[in-house]
């Protein structure tokens, strides 16, 4: 818990000293090294940056596919990222493509509301590209007076013993009882507890993705290809659904299933390619598990309380 | 007595002995162990504000060497030239965090710092620096405000900083109810700037953004 | 390279800086709590002990306003002779137990005394009533692990407290090399016990204690 993020991708620090000696764009393989980004602006100055563009619109549709990359790149690696921290690299991600798409239509009027709605995306997450740039661009001068101070030592030294002969006589009244609460006081913890999104508002039935999966699994395994119409027609609410589809998605993965589907929007078919024995669902990528809208408890202790 | 008598008593007491009331405000600034005000060191010595801020200037510039350039000294040391106040001393007196102090200079870190190994304190990381800037200049502040603008989650930084002296908590919003943040004195002596008017503007670095924080304000919490 | 060589090469590096290796040898002085012997200072600045015995010698005269007895000030304070280098400095250059030190100048005695008197309280404040309880259940300890546990910065309310004669140097942590505080024989006299073992335990104020070191250890940055 200490770094948001602590992995990142091979890419100068905008705003940092080192920014100005960092290679330009690496041609070739997106590499991801060790550095140190400290959240989704940073990554996006970082790659605005390298292609040495300045903070514009422009800059930002050309980074879009960098930025979804390296966010891909950060899952297969397997970091394990709290749900707020992906969730704005997610936001800022979906906004980019947006951003990209609208560049691509042919330039029009502004119509609905949905276009409205996508000026509007573009305009705060300019704006809070810029208001954070300001701040790294402080925090770059704070870092270096911090440093060039520390090359300056105070002159504090323990007062001369004739001096300390002239101070009162301590007063101390506390017995050892009154003292040991002193120190029990200041030794306790303090609350460092993370504030945890809350959950407890949500009232639809939990539904486990390794328990849909499971189901899916059977029912693949043992028969044939299945429509994803059939898959999901017994689900008894959208949930469910929606549940199932990311279950497959995760099945796909594991490369345990095929889709098939001959034109856009016909039939979803899903077939079993994987061996019969060696899958079960327990491989399903635990990440899930951690995400509040499907609690794990999901799995273990159904619907209990969602009635 | 006005006060205006006692300042010019005290002056005249402290001015018989032997390098005045200059080395008196020295002799004091010898045993600070943190930054003392001008009003702080004006009573201690009686003396009237005005005349010791006189003073202190005074030997500021004494300490860096006057307003003239210091020529190289001699690379042999010899003590021919030692008494000559051209050359700034090994220390300098600087007003941090509202107060005045004595400091060593920088140029000489390196050899002072095998002397004083302790104390020193750990860099802050990026994402340290970020939020403090945040807090510094957006004070009093929310984490979850500091959040907004760092597109991360500031919680456990924030924590650091806190335990670091560096961050302090300042009440609490009284819409949101949530715990507001605000620098500390030690973060300005950290910083060696008096008060939080030293820092950079914040301006310059928002261009044509006037609006910005009301946007934010509006749309965020 | 002999070692003549060696100090040779240090005072040319040194008398490219400001002041040179004077001043040098001054911030080192300013800065130290406690006195150093010539050879400390001499391995310190890279110079021979000859060398920083002359420049002492230098140093400590020119502090006490050289050989010429001093003219006293004009009363005014005003800076017109500020700057020369006849009148005596607040503060004097010493050679106490075979370390040298600067302090305040002792005809100055009663207006330090008063100064250091003024801010001074018969009372613990509460800053540093916790800090010794820190020190008092945790010794050995070092200031920055009290300061990470109270989550502010105690270093000179550890201060004070080694100058109340509460806390005392317990030798350097062998990992970080940072000075380790232990509380005295005084603190028991002043709690009215015998031994440490006498201090009343924790656990029943705070249950499951046993983690807290670890949290904090990994919790710093």
């Amino acid at each position: 818990m200490t770094e948001p993020l602590t992995l990142a991708g091979d890419l100068p620090d905008a705003g940092s000293p080192s920014s100005e000696d960092s290679p330009t764009a690496r041609k070739g393989g997106f590499e991801v090294r060790l550095a140190n980004f400290t959240g989704p602006f940073d990554l996006l100055l970082g790659l605005i940056a390298k292609h040495k563009l300045d903070v514009t619109e422009l800059a930002l549709a050309t980074v879009t596919d960098e930025f979804i990359k390296y966010i891909r790149r950060l899952q297969e690696l397997g970091e394990s990222w709290a749900l707020d921290e992906a969730s704005e690299f997610l936001v800022i991600a979906a906004t980019l493509l947006d951003l990209k798409a609208a560049r691509l239509l042919p330039a029009g009027e502004v119509e609905d509301e949905e276009d409205v709605a996508l000026l509007e995306a573009r305009d705060l997450l300019f704006a809070r590209l810029l208001q954070y740039k300001a701040f790294k661009q402080l925090a770059a001068h704070l870092g270096e007076t911090l440093e060039s101070e520390a090359n300056r030592f105070p002159r504090q030294v323990a007062l001369e013993p004739h001096f300390a002969a002239l101070l009162p006589e301590l007063i101390w009244r506390h017995s050892p009882e009154q003292f040991a609460a002193v120190a029990a006081k200041a030794l306790e913890p303090k609350d460092t507890t993370p504030p945890e999104v809350g959950v407890d508002h949500l009232h639809g039935a939990p539904v486990s993705i390794k328990e849909q999966a499971e189901i899916l699994g059977y029912r693949l395994q043992h028969g044939r290809p299945l429509s994803f119409r059939a898959l999901v027609a017994d689900a008894e609410s959208t949930l469910v659904v929606v549940v199932r589809f990311l279950a497959l998605l995760e099945m796909f993965r594991d490369r345990v299933i095929a889709f098939e589907q001959p034109a856009p929007l016909s039939e979803l078919t899903v077939r079993w390619t994987g061996r019969p024995e060696g899958w079960s669902s327990d491989a399903l990528n635990d990440e899930y598990d951690d995400v509040p809208a499907v609690p794990a408890e999901a799995s273990t202790a159904p619907s209990e309380d969602s009635e | 007595m006005s006060d205006y008598e006692d300042a010019v008593a005290g002056l005249a007491a402290l001015g018989e002995r032997p390098g005045g009331a200059r080395a008196a405000l020295e002799a004091v600034l010898m045993v600070i162990d943190q930054p003392a005000s001008t009003e702080e060191l004006a009573a201690g010595l009686g003396l009237g504000t005005a005349v010791v801020d006189e003073l202190l200037a005074e030997l500021q510039r004494e300490y860096d060497g006057y307003t003239v350039k210091a020529p190289g000294t001699d690379a042999d040391g010899s003590p021919a030239d030692a008494g000559a106040s051209t050359a700034p001393r090994g220390f300098e007196l600087r007003n941090v965090a509202g107060g005045w102090r004595i400091y060593s200079r920088a140029e000489f870190a390196d050899v002072v710092g095998k002397f004083v190994l302790d104390g020193q304190t750990a860099r802050l990381t990026q994402a340290a620096l970020e939020t403090m800037a945040v807090i510094a200049y957006r004070q009093p502040v929310s984490r979850a405000r500091v959040s907004a603008i760092r597109g991360v989650n500031v919680d456990s930084v924030v924590r650091t900083l806190v335990q670091r002296g560096l961050v302090e908590e300042a009440g609490t919003d009284p819409e949101s109810g949530s715990i507001l943040y605000r620098s500390t004195s030690y973060f300005l002596e950290r910083m060696g700037i008096a008060s939080l008017e030293e820092l950079p503007p914040l301006s310059p670095h928002l261009p044509g953004l006037e609006g910005i924080e009301e946007f934010f304000d509006a749309e965020r919490m």
